[in-house]
């Protein structure tokens, strides 16, 4: 079955460390990533380019997803919500009330810390740091298009998925460390639902991997260029969410569970347990974990995208633009149903993700590779 | 770039790391933990070496590896769980009934 | 390697950027000691018991079906790699869909079996359990 | 007769595999169907009749010369990751018979316990690892087998979740398992790193220009065989053996001291036969001969003066059981370049096959005795035979078969195997054994002494008889019976396939 | 294949008596034991051999197929009978069937397990009697042992469990010193042997093909082997210094069960002696000669010294079949046609004999219930049959002519008399003799002190003449007996026919 144990032939030894057998495997990816952009507008070369350019990118990006979590958070949010409830929200400062983020974020980073007695430190303190940090390194392989891309290693997907899942660790660390009954509850909760759907997350992202046969993200945003259908004279083209429409639905449904949004909030429920497992934290530490969560939900959306709506590919508009808008698109999704849906109870979830989403992700897949197999 | 020794010293090294965690560790889920770190130890070589050679049976091997770990995770949580349900708690060394 | 160098900075700024607004924060926030603010929330109650409760067995019975099932998709990543280009290559579907097939409805046995043996059952019937207990005895 | 190739695909070759397998995937349905009743009979019956199968499928390969040199060779798999040959089909034959008794018995010994199913389930898929442990021919496949053969072991141990002792039996083997496995597959990494490959044939034809690696190629294979150690249960990864059988329910310490050891010596059998062949090892100063030779001495000897000092029937027979290790591990340690390999590891294989009959028969008898609440130490079995003759009569076959006594299988081989050593120019190894074992009838004469002519010194009241433990007893004993008569072929066929490796 | 068929048919029957209910086994035991005596007495009217199989003779009702292959060794199942083993294939069924039914009165429960191993052990005896490959014989030879040890160790007397012991470690042993002895002379002769087929590996002995071994060189690795099996003989025989189990285990021994001990199990070891030892190794036997024969006397005398000195009838006898064991080594050394046949017409002779006397022993205590000379006396007066038996018996001891004892003693001690084999033999012979004059004394002062006067025995019960089933063995016996010292022909020729082949060797003896 597994054709590499199949090779034969005496090997030889192929002198260094890096150099692997598959021949895509050289310095860089197909398309010139940022670094090397920057690292070449600014006439460096060698490791030391890198490092710098890799530096320089890398703050870019980290920025721009501050930018979009700093509108989404304290503005979008309120107005969105304020949108479907039929409500005026913040519009005191600033043009739209726009200004109450620098308010809301001078607000927050003044408040007092406090410390509840018998919490485990430091784990209770580097919990926020990670939350953020998995969000914001799910994003260096991310094709913003425009030649925004930090990264493009020949695993980049599976990198995406598995940076994107180092978040459930600060969630326990939280629940655990901060010594209170509901936050251990909220990370417990938080980790069965992550476990239930990473499954068919994965699973469904496999059955595109099969289309497009690779993991590099770039290549798989290139392969959903080519024109699927031409319906009078406009070509459509043949993103994913078109070639596999239902794969498209788990996928979304499944990453709404993966971080943790309406219906699937139960982590943080805040009608059963406080506030899961950030009950015990305020201040700055508050703020991280906010910021960690926004992050996390345009995470989703990008790789929504770059999965199934062909990244930042669009008419007219660079591709910057139109991968901002499709995530932004998930993001009001993500609210619309934050307002319009009802939270699942636990056992609810547990046996939608494990009778349900499991089965229909195995059975999306075997379907998949049939008719790809019969068609190709 | 990096000769292949190091990461036979590195390899070793978390070899040994697990297997002190096993001698001194009393407790079934450190033990656990520190048989982890030897199979991965065990995965460094692999896959460094299956870039040394320019085949990839190393890398798919260690992928064998990481799941039958896994395997073997699930059924010692298993066990302990059953210990500790039988002698209320997680040391290895309580359980005494028969002598070694 | 370049990829990883950039992939690792932006690690780094992924830390460095939460630290410094911890940073910052410490320099701003005040600090006003004072006994009854530091004690866990437990609706306002006086908090009773370690935190540290034992939890509902499921949640190691779903962890373990997890390791199990997750493990698994790594077995099946490669082969979704390889699979059309090993069909284009003219490799027949016996070779390349079959055993994959096979692999998964293996899996899907266990699944099954711990499906009917209520693994990924939340709450257990009454009259289900009482069944075991009877066996038991 | 007919080669099979020339009929079926070759993949049919691992047919008896994948009978074993599918008997588990069949039970786990057949309890998926519904979970709460439980139908012992059915259950029994299926993994009685799925090893049968496999049982009958690899006799009939065997037979027909699969994958032997009369017939083209052995069958190679995946690029040579499976091998089929004479040497997998012998030993799949013992796990089948084994796992066949095996199951006979427990439909007794499980009734009215719960999760019936699983423990069915859990002793074919044991089952089909061992089977594959025998035809690996790639070190990869080595370790996924061994894994596979040992989880399903270690919660079978642990079966009686409420009894301490099978707990505590249980949680032992798992973490001498489990280390032993990460030194296992520690050496395998080793190994690769020196010859660039897992396929057992490239290893061999690459380790001998180690180069300046030979430390690292030599700390590789003293791993290897400590995974070797613990599955067979020989020094110095042996301490979970005693307590593993003691715990264990019995119809399981058969199982593993019989099958899982007979594993452990397939795979090591092949594994050191062909990938380190010893005229390209030994020179470089890797002499693992000499190191199974330590290890085979010090084994047997342990394993028999322990097992004299025990007062527990059960304990006495895990310790002998790793005295017997010692004993087959004269199949490896008594090889030599250019001497009659063949015939040494031959006769290590024929050696295992009577012991699976006669071990396994020993503990199912002690299974029995557990169904009949009969004690557990040598004075409880005082007069047993006054109550149960006929077992009382199988067990003594199998106690002076261990022994090594004339008229019955374990003479044969136990000869063989010595003779075997002798004809290797290793007759202090013939003469270890050979001393080994004659002290080894006093302890099994003890047993004896204690059913047949000590006085009961109580009384007891054994419920009704245990049928199916009888029926796989009394296999057990016909088989150990039959086996001097029919140790002709039986060598024949192990010496040939052995000589098959090393050709 | 008539041979198989005796030892098949007699392990069917041990199979069937061991699942039959107790009440009917005895019955059945008997009937079935009747089987092996009619076909052994089949083969004796058939017998057909000439010559010693092991010497290239041709055998009777020989089969030989080749059984499993061993390191360039084939194993054969190779069975015949030829003039030395058929007389003892018919003592063996003889005495089976009259010890069985001997066995009725004692044996009082368990008596389908007694029984069954009684029939075991018969079809293993048969089969050493008849193997002629090592292996087939040493399997039998050590499958006697294990129902011999339970017959002692489950329905013997108080100290039953320290005897069956005894027994057990002490034959054992022996078993392994000479096993790895004759494995030693087979390694040496090398690629000459390609079998351990018994006729090939004592012709190759005889033509010294016999090399070094590990750097042993053939000399002492002959007399070394030699050493060893005989050794490993010895304690079987059993002669002086390895006795000590005998008296044990017959004391212990129920009284059906000392017949097989005494009556068939002892002649193994001489048989054994005389295949092996004498057969093959004549030189180094003969080099031994003064030892062996040394050791042969001091056990005749001896034993009958011991015997003197018993107050427990059983012990007497045991200690008298000690004492004429060590006739039958005297008989073998003497290396001489009458000596070596009449060891062998002894053994027959000494079988029926002891079987008599243990029987007829077994017989008393069964009314009595006591075996000590001191208890009874003037057990004349209540049993008398028995009692004439009994006597008679005692005289087929003490070689009163027309008995077979006669014949045999006669015929060993004109062989050693005339034998060469040492200077000193016929001083040995003398020695020897003086024992017959012992065995009188004592048989005599114990039939005086046990049989005659006046009758007084201390028991609450009446003590009556012994039931039919119990007199009619110790007739049939008797009667052969007598037949044989009547006519010692019936066996001597054959016997002789087989033994004169030994006789040819180095040139000089004759």
């Amino acid at each position: 079955m597994d054709p590499v144990l199949l090779q034969s032939g005496t090997p030889t030894p192929t002198g260094t460390a890096n150099a692997t057998a598959n021949a895509t495997a050289t310095a860089s990816g197909p398309v010139t990533t940022l670094p090397e952009t920057i690292s070449g507008a600014l006439g460096l070369t060698g490791t030391f380019g890198d490092i710098v350019g890799g530096l320089i990118g890398a703050f870019l990006i980290a920025n721009i997803m501050l930018g979009m979590t700093a509108l989404a958070g304290p503005w979008a949010k309120r107005k969105i919500t304020a949108a479907f409830t039929d409500r005026i929200a913040v519009n005191r400062i600033g043009p739209f009330g726009l200004l109450i983020i620098v308010a809301d974020a001078v607000r927050l980073l003044s408040k007092e810390l406090i410390i509840p007695e018998g919490v485990d430190r430091p784990a209770w303190d580097i919990a926020p740091i990670i939350l953020p940090f998995s969000a914001l390194l799910g994003f260096a392989v991310i094709p913003f298009g425009s030649g925004l891309q930090l990264a493009d290693p020949e695993t980049g997907i599976v990198f995406a998925f598995a940076a994107a899942s180092i978040a459930s660790v600060g969630l326990v660390m939280a629940g655990y460390a901060s010594n209170n009954k509901y936050s251990l509850l909220g990370a417990l909760r938080s980790i069965a639902q992550n476990l239930a759907y990473e499954i068919p997350l994965v699973i469904t992202a496999a059955s595109v991997i099969i289309f497009a046969g690779t993991f590099r993200t770039s290549e798989i945003v290139a392969a959903q260029t080519e024109t699927l259908v031409t319906i009078a004279g406009i070509a459509i083209p043949g993103w994913y969410a078109f070639v596999n429409p239902f794969a498209f639905v788990l996928f979304i449904a499944a990453n709404m569970a993966e971080i943790g949004r309406n219906p699937f909030d139960i982590p943080e429920a805040p009608t059963e347990i406080v506030a899961g497992y950030q009950t015990e934290y305020s201040s700055v530490y508050f703020v991280l974990f906010y910021l960690g969560e926004f992050i996390h939900i345009f995470l989703g959306g990008a790789l929504i995208a770059v999965l199934f709506l062909g990244g930042p590919a669009g008419p007219v508009l660079p591709g910057f633009v139109w991968m901002v808008i499709k995530m932004w698109a998930f993001f009001l999704f993500t609210q619309w149903a934050r307002s319009a849906v009802p939270r699942v109870r636990i056992d609810q979830l547990i046996e939608i993700g494990w009778k349900g989403m499991l089965v229909l992700s195995f059975a999306n897949l075997v379907l998949t590779a049939v008719l790809v197999g019969v068609i190709a | 770039m990096v000769p292949v020794q190091w990461y036979l010293l590195l390899a070793a090294a978390v070899f040994c790391i697990g297997l002190f965690g096993i001698l001194t560790r009393q407790n079934a889920l450190l033990f656990l933990m520190s048989v982890e770190l030897m199979l991965n130890a065990a995965n460094i070589n692999l896959v460094a070496f299956s870039a040394y050679w320019g085949n990839v049976t190393g890398q798919t091997f260690s992928l064998f590896t990481m799941a039958l770990a896994a395997a073997e995770v699930a059924v010692g949580i298993g066990i302990i769980l059953v210990l500790y349900r039988n002698f209320g708690d997680v040391d290895v060394t309580l359980a005494k009934e028969m002598r070694w | 390697m370049n990829q990883w160098i950039a992939i690792g900075a932006l690690g780094l700024v992924g830390v460095g950027l939460p630290v410094g607004m911890m940073v910052a924060s410490a320099l701003l926030r005040p600090t006003v000691p004072e006994q009854g603010k530091t004690t866990p929330y437990e609706s306002g109650e006086v908090p009773t018991g370690t935190a540290h409760v034992q939890f509902n067995i499921q949640y190691y019975m779903v962890a373990l079906l997890f390791v199990i099932f997750d493990v698994e998709t790594v077995l099946i990543f490669p082969w979704t790699l390889i699979y059309r280009s090993a069909l284009e290559g003219g490799a027949s579907l016996v070779e390349t869909l079959v055993p994959m097939l096979v692999f998964i409805g293996v899996l899907v046995v266990g699944l099954v079996w711990a499906w009917r043996n209520g693994a990924v059952k939340w709450v257990k019937s009454p009259r289900a359990s009482r069944r075991k207990t009877e066996r038991q005895s | 007769m007919i080669p099979l190739q020339s009929q079926l695909p070759a993949w049919a070759a691992v047919a008896p595999t994948l009978l074993l397998g599918l008997t588990a995937l069949v039970l786990l349905i057949v309890d998926s169907i519904d979970p709460d009743s439980t139908r012992p009979t059915a259950l029994a019956g299926i993994s009685a009749l799925g090893s049968v199968a496999a049982l009958a499928v690899a006799g009939w390969f065997l037979l027909a010369g699969t994958g032997q040199t009369g017939t083209g060779g052995a069958i190679e798999l995946y690029g040579g990751s499976i091998i089929v040959d004479g040497l997998s089909l012998f030993f799949t034959v013992i796990f089948a018979s084994v796992a066949a008794m095996v199951s006979l018995a427990s439909y007794d010994y499980l009734r009215d316990r719960t999760y019936q199913a699983e423990f069915y389930a859990l002793v074919m898929l044991a089952a089909t690892g061992m089977s594959l442990m025998g035809s690996s021919g790639s070190l990869a496949t080595v370790f996924v087998s061994l894994e596979l053969a040992s989880l399903p072991s270690y919660a079978l141990v642990a079966f009686l979740k409420n009894n301490r002792g099978s707990v505590e039996a249980g949680l032992k083997y798992f973490l001498v398992g489990a280390v032993s496995s990460a030194v296992f597959a520690f050496g395998i990494s080793l190994v690769y790193a020196v010859t660039g490959s897992l396929l057992l044939s490239e290893v061999a034809s690459t380790i001998g220009s180690a180069g300046d690696f030979v430390g690292i190629a030599g700390v590789g294979i003293v791993m290897i065989a400590g995974g070797f150690a613990f599955k067979t249960a020989s020094v110095p990864f042996h301490f979970w053996a005693p307590e593993a059988y003691e715990g264990a329910p019995a119809p399981i310490s058969a199982f593993l001291s019989s099958a899982s050891k007979a594993a452990g010596f397939a795979v090591a059998f092949r594994v050191f036969a062909v990938a380190f062949p010893i005229d390209a090892v030994v020179p470089m100063g890797i002499d693992w001969p000499l190191l199974f030779a330590v290890l085979a001495v010090v084994t047997m000897t342990l394993g028999n003066f322990a097992a004299a000092t025990q007062e527990n029937v059960k304990r006495m027979l895990a310790y002998s059981s790793v005295g017997h290790a010692g004993y087959a591990l004269i199949g490896l340690a008594a090889l030599s370049g250019g001497g009659p390999n063949g015939a040494i590891m031959g006769a290590s294989m024929a050696h295992l096959l009577v012991y699976g009959f006669m071990n396994t028969g020993a503990f199912l008898f002690i299974a029995m005795v557990e169904h009949w609440e009969v004690g557990r130490t040598f004075e409880d079995y005082n007069g047993l035979a006054t109550q149960a003759p006929v077992a009382c009569l199988a067990m003594t076959v199998f106690m002076f078969s261990l022994a090594g006594l004339p008229p019955f299988g374990g003479f044969l081989s136990k000869y063989a195997l010595f003779y075997g050593a002798i004809q290797g120019g290793f007759w202090w190894l013939a003469a270890v054994g050979a001393i080994n074992s004659a002290l080894s009838l006093f302890y099994y004469s003890r047993v004896v002494k204690a059913m047949w002519i000590e006085d009961p010194s109580g009384s007891f009241d054994l419920g009704a008889t245990p049928l199916g433990i009888y029926v796989a007893v009394l296999v057990a004993a016909v088989g150990t019976l039959v086996l001097l008569p029919a140790f002709g072929p039986v060598v024949e066929t192990a010496q040939s396939a052995a000589t098959a490796l090393f050709a | 294949m008539i041979i198989e068929a005796l030892i098949a048919v007699t392990f069917a029957a041990s199979i069937a008596v061991l699942l039959a209910p107790d009440r009917v086994a005895g019955r059945l035991a008997a009937a079935l034991s009747l089987l092996p005596v009619i076909g052994s007495l089949y083969m004796w009217s058939r017998f057909d051999a000439t010559g010693n199989a092991l010497m290239g003779g041709d055998i009777a009702f020989e089969t030989m197929v080749p059984w499993l292959e061993l390191g360039g060794y084939t194993l054969n199942w190779h069975v015949g009978v030829d003039g030395i083993g058929l007389p003892l294939v018919v003592l063996t069924t003889l005495l089976s069937t009259l010890a069985i039914v001997s066995a009725w009165t004692p044996i009082d429960d368990r008596q389908s397990q007694f029984y069954g191993l009684m029939l075991f052990m018969e079809a293993n005896l048969l089969g050493v009697f008849t193997a002629l490959d090592f292996f087939v014989w040493f399997v039998f030879w050590e499958a006697v042992l294990l129902p011999m040890y339970f017959l002692i160790g489950v329905w013997g007397g108080p100290r039953r469990k320290y005897a069956a012991i005894k027994f057990f470690v002490y034959t054992n042993i022996a078993s392994l010193a000479m096993f790895i002895g004759f494995i030693a002379l087979v390694f040496g002769l090398g690629d000459s042997v390609s079998s351990l087929d018994m006729p090939a590996i004592a012709q190759a002995l005889r033509a010294g093909e016999l090399g070094s071994l590990y750097g042993i060189p053939a000399a002492t690795l002959q007399s070394v082997a030699f050493v060893a099996m005989f050794l490993g003989f010895a304690v079987k025989v059993p002669i002086v210094p390895f006795h000590t189990w005998l008296p044990d285990a017959h004391v212990e021994a129920p009284s059906p069960v000392s017949v097989m001990l005494a009556g068939v199990l002892l002649k193994m070891g001489t048989y054994a002696l005389l295949r092996f030892n004498f057969t093959m190794m004549p030189e180094t036997a003969t080099a031994f000669a003064v030892p062996i024969a040394l050791i042969a006397v001091i056990s005749v005398i001896y034993g009958a010294m011991l015997a003197l000195a018993q107050q427990d009838l059983k012990r007497i006898v045991a200690y008298s079949s000690v004492s004429s064991m060590g006739y039958v080594i005297l008989g073998l050394i003497a290396y001489t046609t009458y000596g070596v046949g009449g060891a062998t017409f002894q053994m027959i002779a000494h079988g029926l004999i002891s079987g008599l006397m243990f029987m007829s022993v077994g017989v008393i205590y069964n009314a009595t219930h006591t075996r000590m000379v001191g208890d009874m006396s003037g057990m004349a007066d209540r049993m008398p049959v028995t009692t004439g038996i009994l006597v008679a018996g005692a005289f087929g001891y003490m070689g009163l002519p027309l008995m077979a004892g006669f014949a045999g003693e006669f015929f060993i001690f004109k062989g050693a008399f005339e034998s060469t084999v040492t200077g000193a033999m016929p001083l040995f012979t003398a020695a020897a003799m003086f024992g017959i004059v012992i065995v009188a004394g004592y048989l005599l002062f114990a039939m005086q002190r046990t049989l005659f006067g006046a009758f007084r025995l201390e028991t609450d019960y009446e003590v009556g003449p012994a039931a039919l089933h119990e007199t009619v063995p110790l007739a049939i016996l008797l009667v052969t007996i007598i037949v044989l010292g009547v006519a010692p022909d019936l066996f001597f020729g054959m016997i002789q026919d087989a033994v004169n082949p030994l006789l040819e060797f180095g040139g000089e003896l004759a």
